[in-house]
């Protein structure tokens, strides 16, 4: 059983989508827990599969029974398996925390939303799992197509259009992948990650492999949305519906992140991407711009929602320059901060949903109160802002550690400087709501405003997961140690200072 | 297969597909389109994709296009580029 | 915007352009992409899967697990065309329209009014909607020649070109071209919502449920290999008639797929008047 | 110097943090909340105690939390500069609970579950922060402590709140995120540990003078709870919070951490041999020095009475910085003596306002003639209070600022001691005449018809309580002397 | 003359492929109509198939179809006999992938024209921004 853990941890979500989808046409009532029962078993297995890394490092598993290259080959090592976890229990959790929001936003087309929502997490569980380049691009377009589908259904008015401009986006950024993939079969003639990072160091003079990694770069950048490629993220997560909104926001950026530190380290190897081509000082440049943009942005922004979704491009600018730095603090404090970053922004979107289901609307007008109104809701919201902040003892204080230690160590202080700045931006940014929160009068539906207001609270199945996800906040930055010791510490190859 | 021909088709596909795309009318673009996909049918069966070539003729020439016919026939043929 | 497009494509075609520079010339039989992985497909396909066609024992055996995400890439893009356009509501027309099949008059229908139940007449949707003899029978004929070609296609994609994909995608198109040439209320009829959507979920359960069995089997994931005890063949053999399985999966999904996305799409998701 | 593990000081942390949800739960109903709030209290100073004796034989109690990386984690380490602090602010706790019960209470102000909680964290932080051994730890509880006073100072929740709130957070947070954090990331990756050590982190290390002055800066600037001039204005403009929230945390708590902070920085990062060495312990001195005199002479101007006690506030914890900064035993002694002194009678004097507040609901010292016939307890600790501050027998206040001019003479810094004297005086300019209006005036000028009486019990008791402790403070200065001559001791190895 | 001529041809598709596919990046950046972008989405996607074929592609080589399949298990294959079959598989995926992109795509279309009346992009942002 447990060799088969890479497999059951997509194929299980896999199949029991199909099994949802006509589940939908028979009872709608079925859709959730079946949903919650794939879900399980795939995180049961990420995590089991993450523990048989942690004791017999890195796990092979041969699909169709083929052997690499000739096959299709699955490769599971530390920087995977964590981010497996990461996905499957994210989503899992957002899973079991929105299901009163999804009853309550399409009363009628649960089934299609859960078989969507099963597939795009299958998506995201594949793409990080394969170890075949082009098995990634299939996987990327399931995630991709769902995750469309999944953004429109919001915002009558935007949230076609601008789920339609992310599909224009998206489908640039996969081709773009697709391409590179292409560029490197024709030196290489060969799919498999591992074993293209073997034919390689002959060809790293030449031009098409230059090419390749730029295109395969910049497709990649386009999917996680770095700052000039940007532009199709914050409407398309602003105006989706809450539940989907908070399951792609957490997931889609940072597992883009994760196929690039793979690229990186993995298929064109660290002393091309570093040393051959020179060109992590620009883009540790770029990434900084990316940090101050998206810090100004956010600030400039008249709603909760579009807020967050600025400051995740701000979050994919740490996590790109913390790669790039090219040191080891650096590349750990980008691994860590794609879990952190995972936790806060879980958190942040789950106490959006839990606001939408209870005001109906996201805008700081609508916020006015509401910590009289929904105390826990509130409370946990803190946390998480303070992580993304950068408080201590929460995560986010501890990723923001290393990725400044590692911008010292590299001497890159415009990019400490830009960390330091967008801190310090979150702060007016999340005080600013909080202010909104605590100080202005809550006003009811007859436009009486009192500050005691009545206490309406989001339901206990909304804020059970709501607080794991923050404790989860707490205890990733208590266990940062254990986490870089154990996991992280592997990620990184010997010869990385 | 002689190279020449295989010259003219590529020429041609790119005829098409620039004209695919500039064509004021929408329901054009759309047959364009499909003529676009018949001759790319044409020219992977000269290279000897079969498979592709065949994939191509049905998925590309022939469902995209009613695809593309039944979206424009929903929305308008109007088109300002 | 213009402007910005040109400058982007032709940066981006410049940089493609150099490098191209250091690609192996256009056909060389010996490049690197045609001498390290692939050989073993051409040279080993018959032994190791018994499929002459290359294509058909790569796609669905030595990389079927790509091709198993490809269908459920369409699946998915079926089930997004539904979840976004349809629409549920029923809005029940001031009048409805009959056609009296054999004349082609139209009569309308007031609310709440009756019809004498007959066969003689159909219900439509609009008025403009065309009856042209012709087109319906010349169709009425085609239809089960491409349906029974596209099974062949499905059938004999071992050894020719073909396979479930093409073959799925003409079934899928005789029944789109039924609901061109008369009208969306017919194909619909013929072959309801439902069942569209069940055999779409079932045809890649089909794929994925064969490897999963593999699985149960004790084999690896999609190693057709382990299905030989209950094929009562040899592994080989097994392989060959797992492809076979998988491809008609495959071709169920991908014409169910087609034709509810064809539905949805041309009738904005409320299934009426079509195209 | 040996020392033991002891999950002790993790529990006097811990004792007030796990309170808050009892304080929630219990919110209908105030006495049980409050009873909650005494029973959290006394067990911190008692847990507090029961170190003393291990401290004073000079053993030192280490715990460690958590860790995180080498050099870095959540440890906790009890010597005597802590322990002193400690002492301080764990008993201030209990007087100012039962002070706040009355002042709140006598003012009906609204969400006191909230302003007890908040309490509550408050003095979690502040006892975390004067047990930690490390960097890190002392950052993560300066900051929760940050966090945690917002919601105390802008408890009003109206818009002068809510100014005072942005300036509070602008300085102080900004300050410890844009200064702090990175220079504490350039230590690490300069010396690769965190943990004080009475030589000091920076001791060893490579580093260039004109970027250890950039550190010291950083830090000094950073720490802006310590009101160090230009970074002082965030505190008269916290002083819209309720009176107890001014006397606990901008006398005791919130400033001293700063203070604190500032002294753990020149003592166990940078080491007094090191700051001798490249003389940076004179620059301190001059900063500190500027901010005693402006200080003083703004207190001067001021009408409002919490005003011009938080800038004398603010000048005062600037003589405990100088004397730190002086690197002269004695003035060391002085400096850290002055942390209790100081917040003994300046705690007396904000009591004494918040009384006066709620029995006549008046802020401005000119308001206040013949208040002294009124209220003659109230002012009367007033009285004694102010001369602890001002440093003159029979208060506390004498013994540091003795030690301070000692230390002023011993570092060989003539101009210091005048500059200490010359405050003194100035103190005495501010303080002096609003106890002689309150008493001396002639009977028609007074401001106040006869029914108004002295402030309920549980106001007064506590302030003449602290103003008796500060005058016993003169004749039996210890522990508090025998700490801060260990702590001496142990830094400067004589 | 000559030589040109089979540097032309050596490299000609590769070049095709490139323009094709600016055409469509073009088309997708510039165009102001929705279903025009989908086209251009379509070229672009077709131009990048072109490519994996031209790769795949071998002089001399057949089709890959073993020849007189069964009963012919002696007789043996020469790779440099067939054209190589894995760029066509994975370009079967492809082109589903982007018929089903397509699908997705035009139902967005025709769900943002029943809104706003219109394909055209600045006209749809104009009517927004009234609002």
């Amino acid at each position: 059983m447990s060799q088969d853990y890479p497999a059951l941890l997509v194929i299980v979500p896999l199949l029991s989508a199909f099994i949802i989808s006509a589940a939908g046409w028979v009872n709608k009532r079925l859709c959730f827990p079946l949903s919650v029962a794939a879900l399980s078993v795939s995180a049961y297995s990420c995590i089991g599969l993450l523990l048989r890394v942690l004791n017999e490092g890195v796990v092979h598993y041969r699909l169709g029974g083929w052997p690499p290259p000739w096959g299709i080959a699955y490769y599971v090592d530390y920087l995977n398996g964590l981010v497996l976890c990461v996905v499957s229990v994210a989503a899992l959790i957002n899973l079991i925390a929105t299901k009163k929001s999804i009853e309550q936003e399409f009363p009628e087309k649960t089934g299609p939303f859960y078989t969507l929502y099963v597939l795009f997490v299958t998506g995201m569980l594949g793409i990080t799992v394969t170890g075949d380049a082009f098995n990634l691009y299939v996987l990327l377009e399931i995630g991709s197509i769902t995750g469309y589908a999944l953004l429109a259904m919001g915002d009558e008015d935007r949230a076609p259009l601008a789920s339609l401009n992310y599909l224009y986006m998206g489908t640039i950024g996969a081709c773009f992948y697709l391409l590179g993939v292409g560029y490197l079969y024709i030196v290489t003639g060969s799919l498999n990650m591992v074993d293209i990072a073997h034919i390689l160091p002959g060809l790293y003079q030449s031009k098409a492999v230059t090419a390749a990694f730029i295109i395969c770069m910049v497709g990649v950048w386009i999917k996680m949305a770095f700052f000039p490629l940007h532009a199709w993220l914050p409407n398309a997560y602003t105006f989706a519906p809450s539940a989907a909104s908070s399951l792609i926001a957490p997931l889609m950026t940072k597992v883009m992140i994760y196929v690039m530190i793979r690229l990186i380290l993995t298929v064109f190897t660290p002393a091309f991407a570093f040393t051959t081509l020179a060109v992590s000082h620009y883009i540790v440049w770029l990434a900084c711009i990316a940090i101050v943009m998206g810090a100004i942005l956010a600030l400039a922004q008249h709603d909760l929602k579009k807020m967050l979704t600025y400051i995740i491009v701000a979050e994919v600018g740490y996590m790109v320059g913390g790669a790039w730095l090219g040191n080891r603090a650096g590349m750990t404090g980008a691994v860590l901060h794609i879990v952190n970053d995972a936790l806060m922004t879980l958190c942040a979107f789950l106490v959006v949903c839990n606001i939408v289901y209870k005001v109906r609307g996201y805008a700081f007008a609508d916020l006015k109160g509401l910590f009289a109104k929904m105390p826990f809701t509130m409370g946990a919201f803190v946390i998480g802002a303070l992580s993304i902040i950068g408080v201590p003892p929460t995560c986010g204080f501890f990723s923001k550690w290393y990725l400044i230690l590692g911008a010292i160590q590299a001497h890159h202080y415009d990019f400490m400087v830009a960390l330091l700045f967008s801190s310090l931006i979150n702060v007016v940014l999340f005080f600013r709501v909080f202010e909104i929160g605590f100080y202005e009068p809550f006003s009811d539906h007859e436009g009486h405003e009192h500050h005691s207001a009545v206490m309406a609270e989001a339901p206990l199945s909304m804020l059970i997961p709501l607080y794991i996800v923050t404790a989860g906040l707490i205890l990733a930055g208590l266990y940062t140690g254990d986490i870089v010791n154990h996991i992280i510490r592997f990620v990184i190859p010997e010869g990385f200072i | 297969m002689p190279w020449q021909l295989d010259l003219a088709i590529l020429t041609l596909v790119v005829i098409v597909g620039i004209g695919a795309i500039t064509v004021k009318d929408l329901l054009g673009a759309a047959i364009m389109f499909g003529a676009y996909s018949f001759m790319m049918c044409l020219l992977w069966s000269i290279m000897g994709a079969v498979d592709v070539a065949f994939t191509e003729a049905s998925v590309g020439a022939g469902v995209s296009t009613v695809f593309f016919v039944a979206a424009v026939f929903r929305t308008t043929r109007r088109t300002k580029d | 915007m213009k402007i910005t497009g040109l400058i982007i494509a032709v940066l981006a075609g410049a940089l493609l352009m150099y490098a191209t520079v250091d690609f192996p010339p256009f056909g060389d039989p010996y490049s690197p992409a045609s001498m390290h992985v692939s050989p073993r497909y051409i040279e080993k396909t018959m032994e190791e899967t018994d499929v002459p066609n290359m294509v058909t024992s790569v796609l669905a055996d030595y990389r079927g697990y790509d091709t198993m995400y490809e269908t459920t890439v369409i699946f998915s893009a079926g089930v997004a065309c539904f979840f976004l356009l349809r629409i549920f509501r029923r809005k029940e027309p001031g009048e409805r329209l009959y056609r009296h099949v054999l004349t082609g008059v139209t009569i309308h229908v007031k609310k709440g009014a009756k019809l004498p139940p007959s066969d003689d007449f159909e219900r439509i949707d609009t008025a403009w909607i065309p009856h042209d003899l012709i087109i319906e029978t010349g169709c009425r004929l085609l239809i089960p020649f491409i349906q029974l070609f596209a099974l062949y296609v499905i059938a004999h994609g071992h050894h020719s070109p073909g396979g479930g994909f093409q073959g799925g995608v003409m079934l899928g198109a005789s029944v789109i071209l039924l609901a061109i040439s008369q009208d969306l209320r017919t194909a619909v009829r013929r072959f309801s919502e439902k069942v569209d959507a069940l055999l779409c979920a079932m045809g890649v359960f089909i794929y994925a449920g064969t490897g999963a069995l593999c699985l149960l089997l004790g084999a690896n994931f999609l190693d057709y290999s382990a299905l030989a005890p209950l094929l009562h063949t040899d592994p080989v053999m097994a392989r060959s008639h797992g492809i076979f399985i998988v491809e008609i999966g495959v071709g169920i999904a991908v014409m169910a797929t087609m034709i509810w996305i064809y539905c949805n799409v041309s009738s904005k998701g409320e299934y009426e008047e079509g195209l | 110097m040996e020392t033991i593990t002891s999950i002790r000081p993790l529990l006097a942390v811990l004792v007030s943090l796990l309170i808050t949800p009892l304080l929630v739960v219990s919110g209908r109903k105030p006495n049980v909340r409050e009873a909650w709030t005494f029973v959290a209290a006394v067990a911190k100073f008692l847990i507090v105690l029961s170190m003393l004796p291990a401290v004073l034989h000079g053993t030192e109690i280490v715990y460690t939390v958590v860790q995180f990386m080498p050099g870095a984690a959540i440890k906790f380490r009890v010597d005597a500069l802590g322990m002193l602090f400690a002492l301080v602010s764990s008993s201030l706790w209990i007087i100012t609970s039962a002070y706040s019960i009355g002042y709140m209470r006598g003012l009906k102000e609204h969400g006191q579950t909230r302003y007890f909680c908040y309490f509550a964290i408050c003095l979690s932080a502040t006892i975390g922060a004067a047990f930690s051994a490390n960097l890190l730890t002392l950052y993560l509880f300066y900051e929760i402590l940050s966090l945690a006073t917002y919601p105390l100072v802008t408890h009003h929740q109206d818009m002068e709140a809510r100014s005072s709130g942005r300036k509070y957070l602008l300085y102080v947070v900004g300050a410890s995120i844009g200064l702090v954090l990175p220079a504490m990331l350039i230590c690490y990756d300069l010396a690769g540990t965190l943990e004080f050590s009475r030589h000091g982190i920076l001791a060893g290390t490579a580093a260039s003078r004109p970027m250890l002055f950039a550190l010291l800066l950083m830090f000094v600037f950073g720490f802006a709870k310590a009101a160090i001039m230009p970074m002082h204005s965030w505190l008269p403009a916290a002083m819209v919070a309720p009176t107890p929230v001014s006397a606990l945390l901008h006398a005791v708590a919130v400033v001293k951490v700063g203070v604190f902070s500032i002294v753990r920085i020149l003592t166990g990062v940078f080491g007094i041999q090191l700051l001798s060495f490249f003389h940076f312990g004179t620059a301190v001195c001059y900063v500190a020095a500027f901010t005693i005199l402006v200080g003083s002479f703004i207190a001067l101007s001021q009408d409002g009475l919490k005003r011009r006690l938080a800038f004398s506030t603010i000048s005062q914890l600037s003589y405990i910085v100088l004397g730190v900064a002086l690197l002269s035993p004695k003035g060391m002694i002085g400096g850290m003596l002055h942390i209790a002194m100081h917040a003994f009678g300046k705690i007396t004097l904000f009591f004494c306002a918040g009384a006066i507040f709620v029995a006549t609901g008046r802020k401005n010292i000119s308001e206040m003639v013949g208040i002294g016939r009124r209220m003659p307890v109230t002012m009367a600790a007033f009285f004694i209070a102010s001369l602890s501050i001002i440093g003159v027998p029979p208060c506390g206040g004498f013994i540091s600022k003795w030690y301070l001019a000692l230390g002023a003479l011993q570092a060989h810094q003539i101009g210091f001691l005048i500059v200490l004297l010359f405050s003194s005086f100035l103190n005495a300019c501010y303080f002096i005449p609003i106890t002689y209006t309150a008493f001396f005036c002639r009977p028609e000028e007074a401001m106040f018809e006869n029914k108004v009486q002295e402030a309920p019990l549980f106001c007064v008791v506590p302030l003449v309580i602290t103003a008796i402790i500060s005058v016993i403070l003169l004749f039996y200065p210890q522990p508090f002397f025998r700490l801060a001559s260990m702590m001496v001791e142990n830094i400067t190895g004589m | 003359m000559g030589d040109l001529v089979q540097v032309v041809i050596a490299k000609y598709n590769y070049w095709i492929y490139i323009t094709l596919m600016m055409i469509g990046l073009y088309a997708m950046i510039a165009k102001n109509n929705l279903i025009k972008k989908i086209v251009g989405m379509n070229i672009f996607q077709t131009a990048i198939i072109l490519f994996y074929i031209s790769i795949g592609m071998k002089k001399g080589g057949t089709l890959p179809i073993v020849e007189h399949g069964h009963g012919a298990h002696h007789h043996a294959v020469h790779a440099a006999d067939y054209i190589n079959p894995l760029p066509h598989v994975l370009m079967l995926t492809a082109i589903v992938v982007s018929v089903a992109t397509l699908g997705v795509a035009l139902a967005l279309g025709v769900k943002v024209y029943n809104r706003y009346n219109t394909l055209e992009e600045d006209e749809i942002l104009a009517q927004i921004r009234k609002k």
